[in-house]
């Protein structure tokens, strides 16, 4: 390994986590994944489709160079990779040492069904009577107490809501491997103590808990008789009242708190002392109830604590960093003033929600009706801004993702449920700010008919009769407008993460106004307490590509801190296990079968008989229970024969995922493709088999079928990949210098190549940032930074003339000044290339010095070349020339710009009048704070249709603008001392640096992605890297974060010698090929090339991903891929007809 | 500056004016050598031939109905790599076709070769040939084609045109650089030289030949030599299909069949360097083969054979120019030319692609739409 | 909008107010009296930013806001909108652009009632309201509500039974704040 | 003799397939065991080749089943996948295999449902015009 690698702990498992935790894992650091639900995926677990691409792509995320280490399945199933360690159903308790050295204490909730027994048959979900709403349908739907963490999840692993399970036992009796062990043992260990001076409050809790829950209970009339009590006697829980004679609830708590601190205690309250109780809390208590309460208030509270108490497994582990992917909550519209009437009037329902009612797996099974009253839906609107741009819900922030998920949402609910589906958007700015999403919009519009409405909904009305909703809005041009719908979708905005609070004391975390943790300069990942990491949507709603990228520059910020020596590298390097070289000796498979506890009555001769003829079959043995340790015994005994050199493993489904096959290849010394495990349990115990199964017909497929598989493995250990231990990184900017830097710390050498003579690109002509960074100091401290490191050699002047090779071993050749060419290896690319201010045309630029771009204001300002008339007036005017065609995409910063630029020029002089003509304000995220400020200041807005865009009439030097006012329906003329364009970006138009290095650009000449949500910084081809402004525009900080990303991905590949190639990676047989050259054009990766000297087909190993689209189109099966030969497939096929 | 230029008929006969028009093309110092059909010294038989020398002109008969193979396999093997300098081809509409295909897979180029084609008049399955040149008292390509040009189809030793010749319709050159055509010219002195390509044309150019103007009768010739080809051909489609309309059928039609792979090798758009059903893929374990025979009591060896019929049709039917070498060629007299032919036609079809039409049609299989086909897709009813 | 300076004018506290609101159309949609206003009040806040000053003052929008507050409880960005209202009913009679309309002679007619009696004697309210409106139709329009009002004893014509107490000296306290202010 | 059940081969594709298959599995939903599954890495990599050597081998019906257009793992292995079934539904019926004998279904990740429903009626369907004609006849 080139860098230190350690243990690093990843919280939460979301997309993000996901990602952070497989980057890592793939530069060779052993990371913990710890999640609080039962499940990994997050909230993308129940999105079946995603914006921009109205797909789904999840698995595209998972590892590609040595795709064997982890599993290769849809995510939504779960996520196994060698050298991660997930643990779900565990929250974070503490974290403590300083840094590089974190131990933290994990406490994991359980789920009372122990993981090897349980082979996911379903049968006590059948009998559990107890029905609890399903988070995975956002309760529209329900499930048993005891059920799969998430339908798609595999192996379907049930567990037991402890809250909700009445313990009474059905589920355990019918379990056939008896998995099942009831919650908290027995519960009279439980105990109780009532502390109340009136004798009905003691007696009737008394009754409740002993009588019908069974807990132990005593009762004290006094306080004082309380803690006498609790002094001889520990006690879990305290129930305790405040209005007492003589001592009251609070000194009696304070005291108990010394006297027995893991009591637990809830207050009880009268109405009027529930200021007293809420201190209470402060000073220990757990939570109070008010006085008179029923059974069903107090008995979940005591149940969560006894639970809690019941199923603690504390555990400690030491880990380098933390890296926070906790993610953030969506806004419940049901809290505050509920003005739109969520779960108060049927067909209002939240965007999650509607995701789900149209999900082929939700609620409805895809069917578009109405919750509450399964009405059909033939209208449907979209309310933006809901618990966001709002004060009365205290969010005054964008939360920058909900316009898009509208838009997709009305997208898909067309083209699912047709034409005549009436779908409007009642928004006040459609957010579409990333390059992609404009187009996206246009679409919708044009070709989805989807109605984009101006105007904000703040009532829903019912019509009683039609129960109808009723939509009111007051429009541009001001008269009310009125809309019948059937559904209203809203789209709910974000709040901080469940986690946030008790995270953020535990790390020291500076939140923002809003609860949202907040970050370094310049960074969007990096903390004040060094070895603690933000990644994902932690910092705020994230749509998925930010959040795959934060999540990237989090991991790759945690590695970097581990190099800097301040801890000690901890090398784990996995004990590669011995192999037996097999690749001489023809196929001989043994094949082992579960009879799963003898729920199997199996007769192996007439089995093997039926198999007959099979040469490569030695023998079949039969094991009790696999997955028991008196299982694996039975195995070694059985085993110890070397005669064979491969073994089919016959069992249930979780065995398919255990390590069984680890673990075998360990007992045998056979390399771990050569074992293979089939489930032969679901399709003979499938439920609803109504005749007898004939059971060895059953299996003698399955097994036929498994054996032609097995036989098809490749025996020869597969072969290593040289790569070439050397970066280079083109473009000098911000991106270009951050990737160089993150890669040369993690020991890598790096060429940095900038075609002008001086580093910084954009960062030379920027002053300031929006939160005020000054930016010339930050540049400075690159370039230094970048001058004085050992790993850098540094290119100025110099463009990249010519590029080939294979990944791992790109050769390039430079041209410096004065034609001095070098050509040297590299290992990996990284294109920083960056971006310019778009050349603007027309609104009068070039005819009055008083027309400026915001680049040229920018300078000026700085200059202080600026003075601008007495009292004087300016006008920006924002998407001038872009938003449209050709160039039809949002670049995302320049409304920002202008709003920070504004209120720079109020600052110099308040007296200043600043009007901004917009088409969308794109201030998302926390930037709205900032457009709000900019109107309390006294900046006007005028909003533009693209169609009446304003005009600029020069005449001497008297500026003139001319706009349409929209709500005052009138022509306004402005008299401007200096007209400011917001012209947006382009990508720098140097040499073609895509048709170079053999990669895509976007229909605006930006790098065309290899995924635009789940690869974002990858181009089409493996080993080239894209990142910066030359990648998508972005503000500073989003620059930086693609290129600490685009970091993490080359250090994928760059930080060992060699790779090993995967099993499955396609293979050409020279001597047949007749280079038709079609397996090439059919390659989705270009993995391929024409070797003409050679005269052969050439692959690149760790391009190819092992899809088979070549051997497929391969007429006499030249191109083939190991593990799936056609020969083999034959025989698969022909056991399955047997 | 039109581009129809006319090819005088001697006194000597079309021959020797055939003859005359390949020396005057092989004395270009532009074009290297000719490629054209030579009646071999030693017997009465036609071969393809690559002719460096002008007097060796005298040897090539491009008429006679001899259609030994189909020469794109020679001419992709002459372009498949630089070979130094321009060559002329004298191939028939369907070895252009074959070739065209074949440069789409790579196997050949057309930047070093000038194509010249004729209308064709069909020739015999290479047993007949030899059958009518016994029974022939002259030059047998001379008697051939006056009989053809008098519209004459009895021919000496009672045999008849192949069967694919019959039934193909695209007698007229379409691909070729210089197409000649002797189709509705009779009532000339000469037959047609069109330049259909630049470089066809810039070739006849440096002939320095007279100008032709734009012949009447042709047009009509060529439709009812058309029309009668087509009623040929379908209805040999339809007594195929009627013959091989199910499977129980189509083991009859393919019994005699013993693997011996001769369609494949003569197909000249079946390019494979090793056809798959020879290589390891196919080499059954022992075990297996008793597998078989145990499951159905009884199985037929070689195997596969039905197997290999279906999947080089589903390989080549995309491809498939209808020249009939197949049947040509098969020792055992199976009709293989029509069942391909009929089901090249659908497949061809099904895509909108006709085989051999222009290099610029990209192979139906190597390219794909983001939405097409939507019918295919889906459970619901046929 | 001449393009003015806006800062010198009426209307600058107002706009400091305002400033922030982002033209969404809340309070329209919200307003009950929204049918009666010939100008929304969303176009009036747009107009108070523009420094139309002589148009606000022309409509009747802000004479007809009851001050129901539902505006400012739903309001987004949080403005005080009722305020602002009030504001510019007291703008308004201060700059006399509003003495002469109806609504405002009625407001008049109501205070000296008020001041008189200490409490409201309608039928005098409502004749001095239609003698200072000087419109003969208006007291016929009223005449239905008067009668069955009377009929229910809700209007004496000797004026409110219980004791009545001259708060003239009060008003003179209020006017004289007033002035100061 | 007992009635007819039709055995069918059903090449599914590890991502989206596989994962309703699993989902329709897990979520207990029955769907007939005439289905005799083999898992590819993606359709892309069905070679016609697979599909005529089971028609030929007995198969009833062969099913073709990958991911959703756009969704593919290895982006556009689904609709190469969908010309090759195109060329073969053109070839076999021309033989006598009725079309319903081969088929190509898209079925996402959360399609649990659907992908039992599909089974069932394929089943049914292939039971209604009864079984291949590969069984009565000798293949040569």
């Amino acid at each position: 390994m080139s860098h230190a690698t350690g243990h690093i702990l990843v919280v939460g498992a979301g997309i993000g986590g996901m990602r952070t935790a497989m980057d890592l894992a793939e530069t060779g650091h052993a990371v913990t994944l710890v999640e609080h639900a039962p499940h990994v995926g997050g909230l993308l677990a129940s999105l079946d489709h995603q914006f921009p691409t109205n797909h789904c792509g999840m698995c595209r995320m998972l590892p590609r160079l040595d795709r064997d280490q982890s599993v290769q399945a849809c995510l939504r199933k779960g996520l196994t990779h060698e050298r991660i360690h997930i643990r779900t159903d565990t929250d974070i308790m503490a974290i403590d040492g300083d840094t590089g050295n974190l131990t933290v204490t994990l406490r994991q909730k359980s789920g009372y069904v122990d993981a090897r027994r349980c082979m996911g048959c379903g049968a006590c979900a059948d009998v559990c009577p107890v029905d609890i709403p399903d988070p995975f349908n956002a309760g529209l739907s329900t499930r048993k107490a005891i059920h799969s963490p998430l339908p798609h999840a595999w192996p379907a692993l049930y567990q037991i809501d402890g809250t909700a399970c009445t313990r009474c036992g059905e589920c355990r009796t019918v379990c056939p491997t008896n998995a099942i062990v009831l919650p908290a043992g027995e519960k009279s260990h439980f105990r109780v103590l009532v502390v109340d001076d009136e004798a009905i409050v003691r007696e009737s809790i008394r009754d409740w808990l002993r009588e019908e829950e069974g807990f132990h209970v005593d009762v004290a009339d006094s306080g004082p008789a309380g803690l006498s009590l609790l002094t001889n006697a520990p006690y879990h829980l305290m129930l305790l009242d405040i209005k007492m004679p003589g001592m009251d609830g609070v000194d009696v708590l304070r005291q108990a708190s010394t006297l027995s601190p893991d009591t637990q205690v809830i207050m009880m309250t009268a109405f009027a002392t529930v200021e007293t109780a809420v201190e209470a809390m402060k000073i220990g208590a757990m939570d109070y109830l008010i006085k008179p309460f029923e059974p069903d208030a107090l008995i979940p509270k005591v149940m969560q604590v006894y639970d809690r108490v019941a199923a603690m497994t504390d555990q400690t582990i030491q880990v380098q960093a933390v890296i926070l992917n906790a993610g953030t909550t969506l806004y419940d519209p049901s809290s505050g003033k509920n003005n739109l009437g969520y779960q108060t009037h049927p067909g209002v329902v939240t965007s999650l929600e509607f995701e789900r009612i149209i999900s082929n797996s939700g609620p409805f099974a895809g069917k578009l009706v109405r919750p509450k009253d399964d009405r059909p839906v033939q209208r449907l609107a979209w309310l933006q801004c809901v618990g966001s741009r709002d004060f009365q819900s205290d969010g005054d922030f964008c939360s920058s993702v909900c316009c898009m998920i509208s838009i997709k949402e009305a997208v898909l609910a067309r083209e699912k449920y047709g034409p005549n589906l009436d779908a409007a958007i009642y928004y006040m700015d459609m957010r579409t700010y990333d390059k992609s999403f404009q187009r996206y919009r246009d679409a919708a519009e044009r070709d989805h008919g989807i109605r984009f409405v101006r105007g904000r909904v703040h009532t829903m009305i019912i019509d009683p009769e039609t129960q109808d909703l009723v939509i009111r809005y007051a429009d541009r041009s001001g008269d009310m407008q009125e809309s019948i719908v059937d559904m209203a979708v809203l789209a709910i905005g974000q709040r901080p993460a469940r986690a946030m609070p008790k995270l953020a004391d535990m790390c020291h975390l500076p939140l923002n106004s809003w609860g949202f943790a907040e970050t370094q300069p310049f960074s969007l990942t990096r903390t004040a307490k060094p070895g603690i990491f933000l990644g994902g949507s932690f910092t705020g709603l994230k749509d998925i590509r930010e959040t795959v990228i934060l999540s990237s520059a989090a991991g790759l910020n945690a590695s970097r801190a581990l190099q800097s020596g301040v801890t000690k590298p901890v090398t784990d390097a996995l004990p590669a296990p011995r192999t037996r070289d097999v690749s001489r000796e023809l196929p001989a498979i043994r094949i082992l079968i579960c009879t799963c506890h003898q729920a199997l009555q199996i007769d192996t001769d007439l089995l093997s008989r039926r198999l007959r003829p099979c040469p490569s079959l030695l023998g079949i043995d039969i094991v009790t229970a696999i997955c028991t340790p008196e299982g694996s015994e039975a195995i070694g005994r059985i085993l110890n024969a070397s005669d064979f050199n491969r073994l089919l493993v016959a069992a249930c489904p979780q065995e398919m995922h255990s390590g069984i096959r680890r673990d075998l290849a360990q007992m045998t010394g056979l390399d771990r493709n050569l074992i293979d495990c089939v489930d032969i349990h679901t399709p003979i115990f499938r439920k609803g088999l109504t005749e007898h199964p004939d059971i060895h017909a059953e299996m003698a497929h399955i097994l036929d079928m498994g054996i032609h598989r097995l036989a098809g493995a490749n025996p020869l250990a597969s072969e290593l990949t040289p790569i070439h231990h050397h970066a280079l990184v083109v473009g000098g900017g911000v991106a270009g210098m951050t990737a160089a830097l993150a890669l040369a710390d993690h020991g890598v050498p790096v060429d940095l190549v900038e075609k002008n003579a001086t580093l910084g690109g954009n960062l030379c002509w920027i002053q300031e940032t929006l939160q005020g960074d000054k930016i010339p100091p930050f540049r400075a401290e690159l370039e230094q930074k970048i001058s004085k490191h050992p790993n850098i050699t540094l290119y100025t002047q110099t463009t990249v003339a010519g590029f080939s090779g294979q990944t791992g071993g790109f050769v390039t050749t430079l041209e410096g000044p004065e034609k001095k060419v070098t050509t040297s290896r590299h290992g990996a690319v990284i294109l920083a290339t960056g971006g310019m201010e778009t050349p603007v045309q027309g609104y009068g630029y070039g005819q009055s010095p008083a027309i400026l771009t915001q680049k040229e204001l920018e300078e000026q300002i700085a200059t202080h070349a600026l003075n601008i008339g007495d009292p004087g007036s300016v006008v920006m005017i924002q998407c001038a020339g872009t938003r449209e065609e050709p160039r039809n995409y949002c670049s995302r910063v320049c409304c920002a710009t202008s709003l920070k630029q504004a209120m720079m020029l109020k600052s110099q002089n308040p007296e200043l009048a600043v009007y901004i003509l917009y088409r969308d304000m794109m201030t998302y995220g926390f930037t709205e704070h900032l457009y709000t400020r900019a109107r309390k200041a006294g900046v006007v807005f005028i909003a533009y249709d693209p169609e009446a865009k304003p005009t600029v009439m020069v005449d001497g030097n008297d500026v003139r603008v001319r706009v349409m006012e929209p709500v005052l329906n009138r022509v306004l003329e402005i008299q401007a001392d200096r007209v400011i364009l917001a012209a947006g970006m382009i990508p720098s138009p140097n040499t073609d640096i895509c048709g170079i290095f053999g990669i895509k650009p976007d229909p605006d000449g930006f790098y065309q992605e290899a995924d635009i949500k789940w690869r974002p910084v990858e181009s089409t081809r493996e080993g080239v890297f894209v990142c910066g402004i030359g990648l998508s525009p972005g503000t500073i900080s989003e620059s930086i974060a693609t290129a600490e990303a685009a970091a993490q991905k080359a250090l994928a590949l760059l930080f060992r010698p060699e790779i090993l190639r995967s099993r499955t990676t396609a293979r050409v047989r020279h001597s047949l090929c007749s280079l038709c050259q079609l397996c090439i054009s059919a390659c989705p990766y270009g993995a391929r090339q024409m070797e003409s000297d050679l005269n052969r087909i050439v692959i690149d190993p760790l391009m190819c991903q092992g899809c088979g689209a070549c051997a497929a189109i391969c007429p006499n099966d030249a191109a083939v891929m190991d593990e799936w030969l056609p020969q083999h497939m034959f025989g698969v096929i022909d056991a399955a007809l047997a | 500056m039109s581009d129809l230029y006319k090819l005088v008929i001697p006194d000597e006969g079309v021959l020797a004016g055939l003859r005359r028009f390949f020396r005057s093309i092989l004395e270009l110092e532009s074009i290297q050598a000719i490629l054209a059909p030579v009646q071999l010294p030693m017997k009465p038989s036609v071969m393809p031939a690559l002719i460096s020398d002008p007097d060796q002109i005298d040897h090539c008969d491009p008429l006679a109905p001899s259609f030994p193979l189909n020469a794109a396999k020679v001419v992709s093997q002459l372009t498949r790599n630089p070979i130094g300098g321009t060559v002329a081809v004298f191939l028939r509409s369907c070895e252009i076709r074959a070739f065209i295909e074949l440069v789409k897979l790579k196997q050949g180029t057309l930047d070093e070769v000038v194509i010249i084609g004729m209308d064709c008049p069909g020739a015999f399955q290479n047993a007949s040939y030899r059958r009518f040149v016994q029974s022939c008292t002259e030059d047998p390509g001379a008697t051939f084609f006056n009989q053809i040009q008098k519209k004459d189809t009895a021919f000496p030793g009672n045999i008849d045109l192949a069967e694919a010749c019959k039934a193909c319709e695209h007698f007229t050159p379409d691909g070729a650089d210089i197409a000649i055509g002797w189709l509705g010219m009779a009532s000339e002195d000469h037959f047609l030289l069109k330049g259909q390509t630049d470089r066809g044309l810039d070739v006849l150019k440096q002939l320095k030949l007279p100008e032709a103007a734009a012949p009447l009768m042709r047009h009509g010739a060529i439709a009812d030599m058309l029309a009668k080809r087509l009623a040929y051909r379908d209805d040999m489609f339809a007594t195929t299909h009627a013959a091989t309309s199910n499977l129980k059928k189509l083991t009859a039609y393919l019994a005699d069949c013993v693997n011996c792979y001769n369609c494949r090798v003569v197909c000249p758009v079946c390019y494979c360097r090793e056809c798959v059903f020879v290589t390891d893929v196919f080499d059954h374990d022992a075990s297996q083969v008793l597998k078989w025979s145990q499951r159905r009591g009884l199985v037929k060896l070689p195997a596969d054979t039905v197997f290999y019929h279906l999947t080089r049709l589903a390989h080549m039917s995309t491809a498939c120019v209808g020249c009939g070498q197949c049947s040509n060629a098969c020792p055992n007299d199976i009709p293989v030319m029509e069942l391909f032919r009929s089901v090249a036609e659908k497949t061809q079809n099904a895509f909108g692609y006709e085989a051999g039409r222009s290099v610029d049609d990209a192979p139906p299989l190597s390219v794909f739409r983001e939405n097409e086909f939507e019918d295919v897709v889906g459970i619901k009813g046929e | 909008m001449n393009t003015t300076n806006l800062t010198t004018d009426p209307l600058a506290s107002i706009r400091a107010k305002l400033s922030a609101c982002i033209q969404c159309g809340t309070c329209t949609g919200s307003c009950p009296n929204d049918f009666a206003m010939d100008v929304t009040p969303r176009y009036l806040w747009r107009q108070v930013l523009a420094g139309e000053t002589r148009k606000i003052f022309l409509s009747q929008t802000f004479l007809m806001c009851s001050s129901c507050y539902c505006c400012t409880l739903r309001c987004p960005r949080g403005l005080p909108l009722t305020e602002a209202m009030s504001n510019l009913k007291q703008i308004g009679v201060q700059l006399g652009f509003t003495t002469k309309t109806p609504t405002a002679l009625f407001y008049r007619q109501f205070l000296e009632s008020v001041r008189r009696h200490g409490r409201v004697h309608e039928m005098e309210m409502m004749s001095g309201w239609f003698w200072a409106v000087k419109n003969p139709m208006l007291p016929l329009k009223f005449s239905s509500l008067g009668l069955k009002l009377m009929s229910k004893g809700k209007i004496s014509l000797l004026g409110p039974s219980g004791n009545r107490i001259n708060l003239s000296n009060l008003f003179r306290k209020v006017t004289e704040l007033e002035n100061q202010a | 003799m007992e009635p007819f059940e039709p055995t069918i081969v059903a090449f599914v594709c590890n991502w989206c397939t596989y994962t309703a298959a699993d989902l329709a599995g897990t979520s207990r939903l029955s769907y007939p065991k005439n289905i005799r599954l083999i898992r590819v890495m993606c359709t892309g990599m069905v070679d016609p080749q697979y599909v005529i050597k089971a028609l030929l081998e007995g198969a009833d019906a062969v099913l073709v089943s990958g991911c959703h257009p756009g969704d593919c793992h290895y982006i556009n292995g689904n609709y190469k996948a969908r010309r090759r079934i195109r060329l073969l539904k053109e070839i076999l019926p021309r033989f006598g295999f009725e079309p319903e004998r081969l088929r190509l279904t898209w079925i996402g990740a959360s399609d649990g449902i659907q992908f039992a429903e599909i089974m069932r009626d394929l089943t049914s369907q292939i039971r209604a015009i009864g079984p291949s004609q590969t069984r009565q006849t000798m293949i040569i």
